[in-house]
């Protein structure tokens, strides 16, 4: 089983409960339909998909490398239309908001 | 052959384009009606229907049909709606032949001119026989007002339940030395929260106060005789080495030096070989396991009352019911040693051990622990043995998702920073259940979907769960603490039920419906109803709906009935030409035929009620004297002579 | 008490759900009350082609048991009746029914169909027919759909030219050879003295025009369809005599069917609706049947095949038909004008890409709520938009003696309707022969 | 043999297994081989080598008699006994210079619809190899009528 | 009395036992024979062809044909016989149903010919067969009748009016056909008459030893199974064919301890009297495992179509082996 990657549970607990203090962890809601990807304007045109829906499961794994070298958080432009599409309230746009000033605050900022 | 005042009519349906599609209808109906002997021939698009039916019960009037013939769907749908719209027009139901060009014809051919000239030899054959057929009038069969309920789970107990208030005669038997069933090992009951047996407590209660309810644990049936209305039943009954002189003081308990794994709990902890099933079980007395104990008698000794006695022989009983309800319920699949790690380790169990972790009266008192620890990462592994696994019903078992979602909750609820990660094929919480889906969610499950089965490799404490997270295209590893395996529902020994019962299976192996939407609480066999898990997984609930169905159905036949009327379909002897050479008798595993003195010739008699039907007596006649009414040899060789063309 | 009725029952709701229930009361000698709204008993059923998972045709189930409800004599029907109010008095019912009139007497009418012939509010005159889900329009006086119970003419009053304007027309009454048109029938109040009411008045669909549904284009792009919509074009009563053919009446490449429509949304409707995985893959098998040729693709969170023999309809969907499941949902269906195509796009979630694919026809698997009578709500059983029942019982009310089956309770398909029907058959039995309430189970 | 030649098969299925199977085949939509006519009786050991020998007799080119599994039986044994009496009967039909492979014997459970296919299917196909039983009738009746007249 | 009855009796492929049994009945018959005006009779006395030839049509009021139709000229002398006759009686299995020699149908004909002129070990010359025309040494042409194909029973060449079973039938039997015929109302025509309705089982007094279930678990041989002859012998693996055989003969031969072999023939209903008998033997065989079916019938039965059609063959459905003759 050569490149599995290790889930690290407590990463999620730790982002979860950073989220929470700003008022955006519903992205725990978010049961990995894909809907946010297909309303994102950006994601198709920079060729990243799957878009937030990928972060949020990253966060959701715990894979904190891949995390903080993601370019989506970066280049996510806030506009909020995968939060409109959402089915399930999971509030895509904030978390990706929320997260960005997460991986600063904690990787950026310390590198 | 009547050929002289033969008058038929014969109906062709479309069945909507089922029929008509490939088959030429107008062709068949215009073909039919060039057969001598026929009067009239139709086709109009749903001859079920109450306008289909008008048709033939106008022509029976108006054209004075002595014969039916109704080309259309498969007998097993409508032969029943169709003789009956004979008999109210007043021509003997039994003067009517179904021919099935749909299933065995339009369905399954492509050819239109081929299917269509199938068709017509089908027709040909069908009034070759109607032509031979004669009126037959139902046997009147006394009816006893009683039902036995197999199967003491929550679908037994419903049918039980019902047929009980309603005034009926109840047995309801289990091959367990308890009452309750599965439900009773499981530890919340959706959308109740309550113990299962605590589920079960009040219907039991009511149930065993009630003077028209017989209970029988520890007891099999092991033969069915007679048929609808009037079924003799032997049921074999264990010994229950324990009288009802027990006080549960547990002395006996104490003083057996046996101790076997545990299975209501799980096998997680021991009991002794004389033990008691679990709290408030009825009958409420010890019982023996008889693979375990060695009959050394210690328990003799210390119970203080004299309740136990171990030369008590098994004991057999005969009973006559009027239905029989089969509610056996199913089996949860049990992995093989090493399926998913499971056997490899303490830390892989199953959906049933998980059950009694989280029950406070369960072996660790309700505190979530493994080897003496909060397990940490829980992983859940869906569908095993229903889709993935070493063996499966390749079928869904409806239930455990919603399982799945409540017990993370409850496990959430006792340890709040448990990490439990679920691994599935489909998320089935259908209806309202989906609530439970989002509250799981909410409170920080992880769900990931997997197409090919997780691999689970057991390194020392830690269990390595390897899956591949397709959505972001990673494969990905969970170190968990404990894996817990949801399994699914398995047929309870159903190769033994449909010995027995004379009844089939279906794919999934779980016993087979009359039909799945027209009567889903009835098997093919009149007289005997099919209730619960016995005929697919169902969730309690379900099953208690289910049991009231097949219930409502016994209620049909037996409430307020003196007789009911039986197929007039069974073996006759010409007394004429029988010799008596009795090659008959021995022909008849229903005993019905006997024999008797006509003047001193000796010939064989059969007993309409007890004949069953199958005709194997008439084939096996040398004479030709035993006939099989509505099968009779010149019914069938017509067909075979129309079959070759032969128009008669 | 050979014979005698056992007591008088209330059946609301004429559905496959209430027809069950109303056999097995009729067999064990109940007289029983089938009250249904519309001119035909059948409910949603009649409209349905074929039923899942065995492929049986719906009127191969259906008519039978409609027919035997007209020959159960302990069975009274009342059609265009809606019962207004249930009043519990002692252990009996009082029910106040409000019946439309039918402006056809039943009693001469053969259902012969020759008014319809000649009625002249047709076409655009007409009124859309709601058996095809308004894909076709019917005129005034119609009969339902060719198998229905009572198989009687009705007088829409809203179109006939008649009834709105107090003369002229009347040819439907020139016509009838039984003279059986009656254009001063008028309202009756009934009123009904019962020993129990089981209410199975089915479900209402989620409305496609809500906002929040129109990123589909229901109603905008003509090719979008209802499943149930798409149901009648396969059938061969339907609009289209069975062809799959578009509203053009070419014949469609490629179908998309979308899942959870106005299902498992936390705005419009948080549950799942438990029948349309089921009758999205027995559509597209249906359509493959039609036209072996045409690509069809299902857009799906979760296949809930749960029921019996479903896993197996949904492999051999996959393996044998060629249905191409694709874990995925769409954020919008636009139009590419110049190809008088769709387009919809989505995002492979198992792949992880985005796709867009083009399309000729769009099926939106439409969500479902229980149609919760008025009644129901006075009886105080029912809360936030659910029938209350007990915890041990799932169709018993804490009302004794009034029983809710089928998908007024919650979403069912129609095996488990059945079974509902004959279990709360059983309940009545029960309750009129022990007056004790069934299970007294936890009456928290 | 002529490919145009199209073997008549007579099938005697019992009700409550091979029909519910051919059932099946049909809800399931899998296609059968047009040649087969099924005459459903209540039991496989309600049928009579009587019929079987008259079949054969009519022209047609095979016969095949399916029930349920032994042990499975609705009537416990019927089965059996439609067993024996095919055994004995295709040694009688050998030697009457009926080939063996044109009498079969088969059981199909109620939900072994894939089996009822490939029974059929088989059964058309070697039939088509041995060819037409007509032929021969035909040259028997040929030689009585020379008689006669 | 009224005017004497002018009988014809005639044999074919005959073995002559049925004229025996007719002597036998009659010889003591005094009242009979004083009534019977014999017109042909060549067996005992010497008739010629030119005899009957001679008589008007309808002349004979009654002619008894025995033997089943193996030659050419069997078929031209009944024609005649049917021409010149009001009753035609066919007397005996084989002039009912083929007999004994019909069992010749299992072959081609050409192979029966073979076995019998030159592979028969007794033969001197081998290989001489019999020419249809040929000059003898004193220079005389003589004709020989050519054999058919198959062997037919008589109704399938003539019109019968009534049979009388057996192998021979027994003199009580043709006693009691005669009676019926002269008694004045003729049972309906191509009826079997001085036999039972019955199967032999009714007559046989063994039937009484019969258990209630009769069922075997092997089939046996006679000749090599010691049985015990007052008990049934089917109930001791013997096949017997009483209960599928017409009962007449009064059990002549299960009475003595030997297996009806089936000669009085099928009952009315039968329509293959050979599967029938399949049918009820292999029924009462109790065994369920197919391959100890197989063993059981291989050892009890070695020649099925010998033990069931040994009297019916060219009567039955499907008259001969369809593998034989040049359609191979």
């Amino acid at each position: 089983m050569s490149k599995h990657i290790e889930v690290r549970p407590e990463i999620y607990t730790k982002i979860r409960d950073f989220m929470k203090k700003l008022g955006a962890d519903d992205f725990i809601k978010c049961f990995n339909c894909g809907t946010c990807t297909v309303a994102c304007p950006i994601a198709e045109v920079l060729g990243i998909v799957p878009f937030s829906r990928k972060i949020i499961r990253y966060i959701m794994l715990g894979l904190e490398e891949d995390l903080v070298n993601s370019k989506e958080i970066l280049l996510c432009l806030h506009c909020g239309e995968c939060s409109e599409y959402c089915p399930k309230g999971a509030n895509p746009a904030e978390t990706m908001h929320a997260l960005k000033t997460y991986i600063i605050q904690n990787y950026l900022l310390k590198r | 052959m009547r050929d002289k005042d033969v008058r038929i009519g014969v109906y062709i349906c479309h069945c909507g384009t089922n029929i008509a599609g490939i088959v030429d209808v107008e062709e068949v109906a215009r073909y039919a009606s060039s057969i001598p002997g026929v009067v009239v021939a139709r086709h109009y698009t749903f001859m079920c229907s109450e306008t289909g039916q008008n048709m033939i019960k106008d022509d029976i009037k108006n054209l004075k049909l002595n014969g039916v013939v109704v080309a259309a769907c498969s007998p097993a749908l409508h032969e029943v709606t169709f003789k009956n719209a004979v008999k109210e027009a007043g021509l003997n139901p039994y003067l009517f032949e179904m021919v099935n060009i749909r299933e065995h014809c339009s369905w399954t051919h492509t050819d239109r001119r081929l299917a269509t000239e199938k068709a017509k030899d089908l027709v040909r054959m069908a009034i070759a026989k109607v032509k031979e057929l004669e009126p037959l009038e139902e046997v009147k069969a006394e009816v006893v007002n009683s039902v036995l309920v197999v199967g003491s789970g929550v679908a037994g107990l419903s049918a039980a339940l019902t047929l009980a208030r309603a005034g009926l005669t109840v047995y309801i038997i289990d091959k367990r030395p308890v009452l309750g069933g599965f439900v009773t090992r499981l530890v919340n009951i959706a959308p109740i929260g309550i113990r299962g047996r605590e589920f079960v407590k009040p219907m039991i209660d009511e149930l065993v106060e009630m003077p028209n309810v017989k209970v029988l644990t520890n007891a099999e049936v092991i033969s069915v005789e007679g048929g609808v209305g009037n079924f003799k039943v032997r049921i074999r009954q264990r010994p229950t080495y324990i009288s009802d002189l027990c006080t549960l003081c547990g002395y006996c308990e104490k003083a057996c030096p046996i101790e076997v794994p545990n299975e209501y709990e799980g096998k997680l902890t021991m009991r002794k070989a004389i033990y008691l099933p679990f709290k408030e079980a009825y009958p409420p007395k010890y019982v023996i396991d008889e693979n375990a104990c060695t009959k050394c008698g210690k328990c003799i000794d210390a119970c203080p009352v004299k309740a136990i006695d171990l030369s008590v022989k098994e004991r057999y009983i005969d009973l006559n019911v009027g239905a029989i309800i089969i509610a056996v319920g199913h089996e949860p699949y049990e992995p093989d040693k090493g399926e998913f790690g499971y056997g490899l380790t303490r830390r892989v169990i199953t959906s049933l051990q998980l059950e009694r972790l989280l029950d406070e009266e369960g072996p660790t008192g309700g505190r979530f622990i493994i080897d003496g620890k909060v397990p940490k990462t829980i992983v859940f592994i869906s569908c095993v043995g229903s889709l993935i696994g070493n063996k499966t019903t390749n079928a869904c078992s409806r239930r455990c998702c919603s399982t799945i979602t409540y017990d993370t909750l409850k496990i959430l609820s006792k340890n709040p920073d448990s990490h439990i990660y679920i691994l599935y094929r489909d998320i089935r919480t259908y209806g309202f259940e989906e609530e439970l889906y989002w509250k799981a969610l909410e409170n920080g499950v992880v769900f990931v979907k997997f197409e090919e089965p997780p691999k689970v490799e057991v390194m020392g404490d830690k269990i390595m769960v390897y899956v591949r997270e397709a959505t972001i295209n990673k494969n990905i590893v969970i170190p968990a603490d404990l894996v817990v395996l949801f399994v699914g529902m398995t047929p309870s020994n159903a190769g033994e039920i449909v010995r027995i019962f004379k009844l089939s299976r279906t794919a999934d192996g779980f016993i087979r419906e009359a039909h799945l939407k027209l009567r889903p609480a009835e098997t093919p066999t009149e007289g005997i109803f099919l209730a619960g898990a016995a005929a697919g997984p169902k969730g309690v609930m379900e099953s208690v709906i289910h049991g009231a169905a097949a219930a409502s159905k016994a209620l049909a036949l037996l409430l307020n009935k003196k007789y009911i009327l039986r197929e007039p379909l069974v073996a006759k002897v010409d007394e004429e030409l029988c010799s008596g050479c009795l090659i008959c008798v021995g022909m008849c595993p229903f005993n019905a035929i006997s024999v008797k003195y006509v003047g001193e010739r000796r010939v064989a008699t059969v007993n309409p009620l007890l004949c069953m039907g199958c005709g194997t007596c008439a084939a096996a006649c040398p004479s030709g004297a035993m006939e099989h009414n509505g099968f009779k040899d010149k019914q069938i060789l017509a067909q075979v002579r129309a079959f070759a063309g032969v128009v008669v | 008490m050979e014979g005698a009725k056992l007591g008088e029952v209330a059946v609301v709701g004429g559905g496959i759900a209430g027809i069950q229930a109303a056999l097995d009361l009729a067999d064990t000698e109940f007289k029983v009350y089938l009250i249904e709204r519309s001119p035909s008993i059948g409910g949603r059923m009649a409209q349905l082609d074929k039923t899942f998972p065995t492929l049986d045709c719906a009127s191969c189930i259906l008519t039978p048991k409609m027919a035997e409800v007209l020959r159960k004599d302990n069975i009274e029907l009342l059609t265009l009746a809606e019962v207004v109010d249930v009043i519990k008095n002692g252990n009996k019912f009082k029910l106040t029914i409000k019946q439309r009139p039918r402006y056809v007497d039943t009693n001469k009418c053969t259902g012969c169909g020759t008014c319809v012939e000649k009625c002249t509010a047709r076409g655009k005159l007409g009124a859309p027919d709601e058996f095809n889900e308004g894909l076709s329009t019917r005129t005034a006086v119609y009969i339902p759909f060719p198998q229905a119970v009572p198989k009687k003419a009705v007088i829409d009053p809203n179109i006939c030219l008649r009834l709105r304007y107090k003369r002229g027309c009347g040819i439907c009454e020139k016509v009838c050879p039984a003279n059986a048109i009656n254009f001063n029938d008028t309202e009756r109040i009934l009123n009904l003295t019962v020993d129990a009411v089981i209410v199975a008045t089915g479900y209402k669909f989620i409305d496609p025009r809500l906002p929040e549904l129109s990123i589909y284009g229901y109603g905008k792009y003509p090719e979008v369809y209802t499943n149930i919509e798409f149901e009648r074009i396969l059938d061969a009563r339907g609009p289209t005599g069975g062809a799959l053919i578009k509203k053009d009446g070419s014949h469609p490449e490629r179908i998309v069917f979308i899942q959870c429509v106005g299902s498992r949304h936390y705005k419009i409707n948080p549950y799942c609706s438990a029948y349309c995985c089921m009758a999205s893959i027995k559509q597209a098998i249906l359509a493959k049947e039609h036209e072996p040729k045409v690509d069809v693709t299902i857009l799906y969170m979760d296949i809930r095949a749960y029921g019996k023999g479903f896993q197996d309809f949904y492999n051999r969907a996959e393996n044998e038909y060629g249905i191409r499941f694709i874990k995925g949902r769409t954020a919008g269906i636009t139009e590419d004008p110049s190809k008088k195509k769709l387009i919809v796009k989505y995002e492979d979630v198992m792949r992880g890409t985005i796709e867009t694919m083009e399309t000729d026809m769009v099926v939106l698997a439409l969500g479902i709520v229980p149609n919760i009578p008025s009644f129901l709500n006075r009886l105080g059983v029912v809360r936030n938009g659910r029938v209350i029942t007990r915890p041990g019982d799932p169709i018993s009310t804490y009302v004794d003696g009034i029983f809710v089956i089928g998908a007024t309770l919650n979403p069912t398909d129609i095996p488990d309707a059945v079974l509902q029907g004959s279990a709360a058959a059983a309940r009545v039995t029960e309750h009129v022969l022990r007056r004790k309430t069934p299970f007294e189970v936890m009456r928290s | 043999m002529s490919s145009e030649y199209e073997p008549k098969v007579l099938m005697f299925t019992c009700n409550w297994c091979s029909y519910a199977a051919a059932d099946l085949a049909g809800t399931s939509r899998m296609k059968t081989p047009h040649n087969i006519r099924i005459v459903r009786v209540m039991c496989s050991g309600r049928v009579d080598p009587q019929f079987i020998m008259e079949a054969f007799a009519q022209g047609a080119d095979g016969v095949i008699v399916s029930g349920c599994h032994p042990g499975d039986c609705h009537y416990m044994e019927g089965n059996y006994k439609a067993l024996r009496r095919m055994l004995l009967l295709r040694k009688l039909l050998e030697q009457l210079g009926i080939e063996p492979e044109r009498l079969r014997l088969e059981w199909i459970s109620a939900s072994e619809a894939r089996k009822f296919v490939e029974i059929t299917t088989d059964t058309v196909e070697k039939l088509r190899k041995l060819g037409p039983l007509k032929p021969r009738l035909d040259y028997v009746r040929k030689i009585m009528e020379e008689v006669v007249k | 009395m009224s005017p004497k009855v002018r009988v014809a009796l005639y044999w074919l492929a005959s073995c002559g036992g049925c004229e025996e049994s007719q002597v036998d009945a009659i010889s003591d018959k005094i009242d009979i024979i004083s009534n019977l005006e014999i017109v042909f009779w060549p067996v005992a006395m010497d008739f010629k062809k030119e005899d009957v030839e001679k008589l008007p049509d309808e002349s004979i009021d009654v002619a008894v044909i025995n033997g089943g139709v193996r030659l050419k000229e069997h078929v031209e002398m009944v024609k005649l016989l049917r021409r010149k006759s009001k009753i035609v009686i066919a007397y005996g299995s084989c002039a009912s149903w083929g007999g004994i020699p019909g069992l010749a149908n299992l072959y081609d004909i050409n192979e029966v010919l073979s076995r019998v002129y030159s592979e028969v070990p007794t033969l001197q010359e081998k290989g001489v067969m019999p020419r249809p025309k040929s000059v003898t040494n004193e220079g005389m042409e003589i004709e020989l009748t050519e054999v058919l194909p198959m062997l037919l029973p008589l109704d399938a060449v003539i019109d019968v009016d009534y049979y009388i079973p057996g192998c021979p039938p027994t003199p009580e039997t043709f006693l009691k056909a005669l009676e019926t015929l002269l008694s004045g109302n003729l049972p309906p025509r191509k009826s079997v008459i001085g036999a039972s309705t019955r199967a032999l089982c009714e007559e046989c007094p063994l039937n009484k030893t019969k258990p209630d279930k009769v069922l075997i678990k092997e089939i046996r041989r006679i000749y090599n199974t010691k049985i015990d002859p007052s008990k049934c012998l089917l109930v001791q693996g013997i096949p017997c064919l009483g209960p599928v055989t017409r009962g007449g003969c009064n059990a002549k031969c299960p009475r003595v301890g030997s297996p009806c072999i089936g000669c009085y023939g099928p009952l009315d209903k039968h329509i293959d009297y050979g599967a029938k008998a399949i049918s009820f033997i292999a029924s009462i065989l109790d065994l369920n495992d197919e391959n100890e079916i197989k063993k059981a019938l291989d050892n009890g039965i070695p020649d099925p179509a010998g033990l069931v059609h040994k009297f019916t063959l060219p009567a039955s459905r499907l008259k001969v082996n369809l593998k034989r003759g040049e359609h191979k």
